[in-house]
């Protein structure tokens, strides 16, 4: 195991040394070590001298494609997991960066991270789309289901369990900017005109922000369980997201983030689209 | 139970201007008899309503929504009703799952020419939301109600 | 008067108190996979978990991040402070520090804040001495005593057997009497090793504090220190410093209450104008204010006392593990340079 | 400063005057507090603010528009542009605001005695002079100061305020007033320009012992106190008030910090010295 992942670090600097050196990119975003906290941080590579500041290990839980809008029309190198390539695929499909802008290192038969729960259900394990490799591709298919674990509960039941759950936010917004997904130049939150949604951190309040939260993930959230990382407080928001991701899957058979060429949930619509649940 | 259907439900309607709202209408200059507890909110198309909207007005007190546009395939823009179709199937898919009791959301579609119709649904609406009760609200606490240990430290 | 106890008989001492007080101490609580230790208000004291410093600050005892400040109409002010006085029990030395950072702000001779002052008033804290360095704390390089703080009536240091109380305030020496006397050169000794594990593991920061304002502002060093920085507000929400608030309003009834939240100046709305207009529009712009306010503005107003207590909590919980010992040290030397730049020429 | 920490008192609103209409909408509102131990305690000076309170919807920061010599009430005016503004404007004679109050420095008006002034004021940044101005030509006090200038600057004729005032100002004893508006049109017959354009040609620059107020948009107050840099007036001289998202009013909330001031409790009203030395973040 230690092995494969400092062969992947070796492979990630050797590249982005080229790829600096020889001026194909302006910066590489990768995974770096803090000096003093020894723990995984996202850097900004921009001379050759500091690829060997790039690393990967089962910590690398951030997503780092968020940053790509960060340096918009100036070509940028990206140390990428399958999921943070599926996050680019969600951003060219709404045309939110350019192909040319991006150069994708992406790493290959991605094991899953050590945190994070979510990628027990993901079965994307090579990057969807990618200029340069890094390890063998996984050839075989992997069988992954996206657990509901929140199944058994009657409604009322699961309505007490996220009153409790959301109860605990201090509403810093580290769920929304860990987001690849949240990518408006103005949040709902940050909204007065209309204000949707209080800024206190009263149930209701934030209940209602989570409310709201998933439902603008609906057709974009790839699942990749950053929210649920990123949150200080432990929060379970990711069910919901879940919920809709898989409600996408098989009511409309759409997953974000797989074809660039497809439009997005909500951007489309089949004549024939399922009218489950709506008053005859 | 007789608490519960004694009580007088303030429900949100959002009727698109083309179809709906001229049933609604239609409804009104025939005479027809409906419920009384919705309050019409008109939009121009049921494309137009941001699932904001509906999440809010569950925030600010509504017992029950009730959106409706026009048939699919007539929508006066051609197809506004189709993208708002997966929206809020989306939209209800969340409220249920997050435990918000599936009668309190309500879509459907209605056309200018079915003032009858839209009555119906309006006395059915009434009933489904009158059926679970006033919505306490996300905290639980119900509504006008003093909210005392909001916060505090602990 | 100095007190030991072994840390099972912790529960008898603090049954006495709970008369008088209601006590807060650390204590786990489990989410999902995270373990969390937060202070909240305990029954059972064999709940209560001294082996490391809490996740969250006791700030919100003091400055809850949602206040009702009254009614509106009638202008009548609400109190909510309880019947009983509170005792936060196993306050470190970083946010002993962090409460008297924030008393200056908030007891000023203009305008006193009545909120935190009658809260303060309600309020007694045992300290707690670390006995080995926190996760990532630093306090020693920003002139905190780990072992020891002043105004503190009890000051306590756990041994991992035992409990010392150092007992200062003469009227709460009753629920201490009959406690067995602790040896005083024992502790000294203990104290001695423990300061030693700090002395070896200090980082040192030789940064200007109060930072020059204008040299610092200008530096160039900010977009890189922000470059990773998300924007989100748990570094803020998580300081025991921090005290940016806004307001809200609730109506019930005819009645309109006030209240008070936290705000962070890491969000961009913070300082939006109704114009559209925002002085501060980007995230290493607010970044550099969340730094510049904390080692030079506050200090330069506050008798040189920078507004962190060094505790470590926004490194700690920052989800992308931003570094402030990092931007330190960058400061440091920058502003070095920049000194040897202006007096050797 | 009444105190009643962070709460408001409450104000009525006996008159409302429409200043402008067709392209901003700025109504001044004449506000009077209803109890009257607290009217006798409210003492405010030019340059200083007050926290209006729409009940339940929010509040926000607005400088005194008349003179503290017009005791028993006072002067806001204010310009729609968001919610509380808005809710603001649809208020009529009788309806109640929140008021709290009042907060910041002022004007310096004790130091500038016995010397010249010099007001440049565009669009709604005439209200804060508009304190100063009428407190330092109250027959009272006008014999302290020496000659005053004016350039008042608006977008157009529909766009001035105070027109009611124009005529007691011009008529003032050793008190010079000046128009201009940003382009020609029908039956003008004053200045045309943008006021920085306009200040070495229609105002006297040379006169010593001289201080100078400015209020305005921000680019305006730029461009201007620029302009009188490079004719050589000190900075010291030259006196202007910020804005800035103020929201406590008492120097903690901490919006409106800007190096080691807060605006709201060390200003509102600045030099151009301090400003010069402030990071520059407004």
């Amino acid at each position: 195991m230690e092995s494969k992942y400092s062969e992947i670090s070796k492979n990630i600097q050797e590249e982005a040394k080229k790829l600096l050196s020889q001026g194909k990119v302006e910066r590489i975003i990768g995974f770096g070590r803090g000096v003093f906290t020894g723990e995984i941080t996202p850097i900004f590579v921009t001379e050759p001298e500091r690829a060997e500041e790039l690393l990967f290990t089962p910590e690398c839980d951030m997503m780092l494609a968020k940053y790509l809008l960060d340096y918009k029309g100036s070509k940028t190198g990206i140390v990428a997991k399958p999921c943070d390539t599926r996050a680019i695929t969600v951003y060219l499909a709404e045309e939110l960066i350019k192909r040319e802008d991006i150069f994708i290192i992406g790493i290959n038969d991605c094991e899953g991270l050590e945190e994070n729960d979510a990628c027990e259900e993901c079965g994307v394990r090579n990057p969807v789309v990618v200029d340069l490799e890094i390890g063998q591709p996984r050839e075989e298919e992997i069988e992954v289901e996206i657990a509901d674990e929140l199944e058994d509960m009657s409604p009322e039941e699961r309505f007490e369990y996220f009153q409790k759950e959301f109860s605990r936010c201090i509403r810093c917004y580290a769920c929304r900017e860990a987001c690849f997904v949240c990518a408006c130049d103005e949040c709902f939150v940050d909204s007065n005109q209309p204000q949707w949604v209080g800024s206190s951190i009263g149930k209701r309040d934030n209940f209602t922000f989570h409310l709201m939260r998933a439902m603008h993930m609906a057709g974009r959230c790839i699942n990749c369980g950053a929210c649920e990382i990123a949150c200080p407080e432990g929060i379970n928001m990711r069910a919901l997201t879940k919920h809709l991701y898989r409600a996408a899957r098989d009511v409309f058979q759409f997953e974000p983030g797989l074809n660039p060429e497809e439009k997005t949930l909500f951007a489309t619509y089949r004549l024939d689209d399922s009218e489950q649940g709506f008053l005859d | 139970m007789t608490a519960k259907e004694d009580f007088e439900p303030k429900i949100l309607a959002f009727l698109c201007n083309w179809c709906s709202y001229a049933a609604a209408d239609l409804a009104g200059s025939s005479r027809m008899q409906y419920p009384p507890q919705i309050r019409v909110i008109r939009v121009p198309c049921s494309g137009r309503i941001d699932p904001f909207l509906l999440i809010r007005a569950f925030n600010s007190g509504a017992d029950g929504i009730l959106v409706s546009g026009c048939h699919p395939g007539d929508c006066h823009y051609l197809d506004g009703n189709y993208y708002a179709r997966r929206r809020f199937l989306m939209l209800k898919e969340l409220m249920q799952y997050a435990g918000i009791a599936e009668e309190r959301v309500n879509f459907t579609w209605c056309s200018a020419s079915e003032g009858k119709r839209f009555a119906a649904i309006v006395e059915r609406v009434v009933n489904r939301i009158k059926e679970v009760g006033p919505w306490e609200g996300f905290d639980g606490r119900g509504f006008a109600r003093r909210e005392e240990e909001m916060a505090s430290g602990e | 008067m100095l007190k030991v106890i072994g840390k099972n008989e912790l529960g008898k001492l603090l049954e006495k108190l709970n008369d008088k007080f209601r006590i807060i101490a650390p204590v786990i609580r489990q989410y999902g996979k995270k373990e969390r230790v937060e202070y909240h208000q305990v029954e059972d004291f064999d709940e209560i978990f001294l082996d490391r410093q809490p996740d969250t600050p006791p700030k919100k005892f003091f400055l809850p991040q949602n206040e009702r400040l009254g009614e509106e109409k009638s202008g009548e002010q609400v109190f909510e402070t309880g019947d009983r006085k509170t005792l936060i029990f196993g306050v470190r030395s970083c946010d002993l520090k962090a409460i008297d950072i924030l008393k200056p702000v908030f007891l000023d001779n203009d305008f006193t804040d009545t909120y935190f002052e009658k809260r303060l008033e309600n309020t007694v804290m045992f300290g707690l001495g670390c006995s080995k360095r926190q996760e990532n704390c630093f306090c020693d390089s920003l002139g905190i005593d780990p072992l020891d703080a002043e105004n503190i009536p009890v000051y306590m240091y756990d041994d991992g057997e035992r409990l010392w109380f150092d007992v200062r305030a003469g009227e709460l020496e009753e629920f201490f009497a009959d406690l067995p006397d602790g040896n005083s050169e024992e502790l000294e000794r203990l104290k001695k090793d423990w300061q030693s594990g700090f002395e070896d593991t200090k980082i040192g920061i030789e940064v200007p504090i109060p930072f020059p304002e204008l040299v610092a502002f200008n530096a160039p060093f900010w977009k890189e220190v922000a470059a990773n920085c998300l924007g989100c507000g748990v570094c803020t929400y998580y300081c025991p410093t921090c005290f940016c608030f806004g307001f809200f309003w609730e109506k019930r009834e005819e009645e309109i209450d006030k209240w008070r939240t936290w705000d962070s100046c890491m969000f961009p709305l913070f300082t939006k104008h109704g114009s559209g207009h925002n002085p501060r529009e980007t995230q290493d712009q607010r970044t550099r204010q969340r730094i510049m306010h904390k080692f030079s503005y506050h200090p330069h107003n506050f008798e040189g006392v920078p507004a962190c207590s060094a505790c470590g909590r926004c490194i700690s919980q920052c989800p992308v593990n931003i570094d402030l010992r990092v931007i330190l040290k960058t400061a440091e030397k920058h502003l070095k340079d920049e000194e040897g730049v202006k007096s050797g020429g | 400063m009444v105190d009643k920490y962070l709460l408001p008192h409450r104000g009525e609103i006996i008159k409302v005057t429409q200043e402008t209409g067709s392209n901003l909408n700025i109504k001044t509102f004449r506000i009077r507090l209803l109890d009257e131990e607290v009217r006798k305690k409210f003492k405010f000076l030019p340059g200083q603010f007050v926290e209006l309170t729409v009940f339940g919807l929010g509040e926000a920061p607005f400088g005194f528009a008349s003179s503290p010599t017009e005791e028993d009430y006072f002067d806001i005016s204010i310009k729609e542009t968001g919610l509380v503004t808005e809710a603001i404007h649809n208020m009529r004679e009788g309806d109640q605001i929140g008021v709290r109050g009042p907060y910041g420095n002022n004007f310096p008006f004790e130091e500038v005695k016995g010397k010249n002034l010099v007001f440049l004021a565009g669009g709604i940044g005439l209200a804060p002079l508009r304190s100063l101005i009428n407190y330092v030509l109250d027959d009272k006090n006008r014999d302290q100061y020496g000659r005053v200038q004016m350039l008042l600057a608006f977008r157009s004729p529909e766009d001035m305020l105070y027109k009611y005032d124009f005529s007691s100002w011009e008529n003032s004893p050793n008190t010079m007033v000046k128009y201009t508006i940003d382009e020609e049109c029908e039956g003008w017959v004053h200045c045309v320009g943008y006021p920085h354009e306009l200040l070495n040609e229609e105002l006297d620059l040379n006169q010593p012992d001289t201080v100078y107020f400015t209020c305005g948009p921000p680019i305006m107050i730029r461009f201007i106190t620029e302009e009188l840099k490079n004719s050589g007036i000190h900075p010291a001289d030259i006196i202007t008030t910020l804005e800035m998202k103020m929201s406590c009013g008492l120097g903690k909330c901490g919006r409106c910090n800007i190096g080691r001031y807060y605006v709201c409790k060390d200003g509102p009203v600045f030099d151009l010295k301090q400003l010069e030395q402030m990071p520059a973040e407004f």
